[in-house]
């Protein structure tokens, strides 16, 4: 399946891009998407254990994620 | 209760405003503000950007368990996104309750929270030209090939 | 710093705007304002009276002893003494620091140490016409034949 | 020698005064002025040990007074 990734300030200009579609296996989780988009990336892109949010809420990297959700990488947040 | 991600400058006296009424004795606005020095070094202007989305409902979710935390506190929470000079307002919140210690206590609980989870980022842009994105906690400006989590 | 006891309206935004500079990155209000309700009696206003010399003088210690405690911080206060209706606002305390924990805290003891030994008393007016002196700390009215200390 | 004292608040609607003048042996203590008050205004307009101020200042009940202090007898303060 093709998955949607959002990037986020920092990790958006590491990657060069806001926005990234990655193709995983049915059933792939969290933690097998972000080192499925580093693979691609480069592993000095992005950390190996990035916060992620699932449809806009904070997940675990053992969240499995499907084909339509949201999965944005965030990098540290610094609002306030 | 109100929350907002918005685009335009803070009224921080409206958001006073939204949560006083004649129940109150105590209102605490607190607001932050741009400041010319980071980590030493001259900053000109902050840009902020946002996953606008999720931060709307990550701060709409912050003032709900506050007002849940500190009962009978009216909360009025803004956060600005954009380019900001210095001197510029990028949150007020605006917290009322009878007393004054609930007050202070949700304020203070809003702007630790704010700062912990909602996804925002900012740029610092530099009085020598340059501009780095910024990693709270660090107090340093990260570099762009290795950011956050990794370091 | 700036410290005043006055007899018109607090105008809270000019005491932010007097703490504010380019190196503070949080500013902290806290505005008290006359309540509609105390110890379960209806309130429709409260007149404030000073011993005005010795207040004045009690409230620029505070504010002197507060930026000595919490260094760096801007400090502004003005306590309003005369007839207040509800919802006005009896005191504003501005205070403006680079980092948003020491203004927070300096904050909260000019206020604690405002009401612990500022000379101001305040008479509420209560909805069935009735007056009373109120005495901080008892959360009631004092009678008039045997006030304060000896009770 | 005569001492000039200020009374406030509900103090001052007790004694029926905001100023009065009190005569009292030179040398007397803070704490003797307040029993000279209470002897001559009754016992139940002021409670046995109030706060007192002394130029501006609060005062222990040990202060000396002299003739041109000024006195000030002072309710439990409500402000803020």
């Amino acid at each position: 399946m093709t998955v949607r990734v959002l990037l986020f300030a920092s990790y958006a200009d590491a990657v060069g891009a806001a926005e990234i579609h990655v193709d995983v296996p049915d059933g792939t989780t969290v933690r097998d998407l972000v080192a499925a988009v580093r693979a691609r990336h480069g592993p000095d892109r992005l950390p190996p254990a990035p916060m992620v949010a699932v449809n806009q809420r904070y997940a675990s990297h053992d969240t499995s994620v499907s084909a339509g959700d949201e999965i944005a990488i965030i990098p540290p947040v610094a609002g306030g | 209760m109100h929350s907002a991600i918005v685009e335009r400058p803070i009224e921080a006296a409206r958001l006073m405003t939204r949560v006083s009424d004649a129940s109150c004795g105590a209102v605490v606005l607190f607001v932050g503000t741009v400041r010319d020095r980071n980590s030493g070094r001259a900053v000109t202007g902050i840009e902020y950007s946002a996953y606008r989305e999720m931060a709307e409902r990550e701060l709409a979710a912050i003032v709900a368990d506050a007002e849940a935390r500190f009962p009978g506190v009216h909360l009025a929470v803004e956060h600005r996104i954009g380019y900001l000079a210095l001197g510029e307002a990028s949150i007020a919140i605006a917290a009322a309750h009878a007393h004054r210690a609930l007050a202070y206590d949700a304020s203070r609980h809003v702007i630790e929270e704010t700062k912990r989870r909602v996804p925002i980022w900012k740029r610092e842009h530099y009085a020598d030209g340059t501009r780095e994105w910024v990693h709270a906690g660090s107090g340093r400006a990260a570099s762009a090939a290795l950011p956050g989590a990794a370091r």
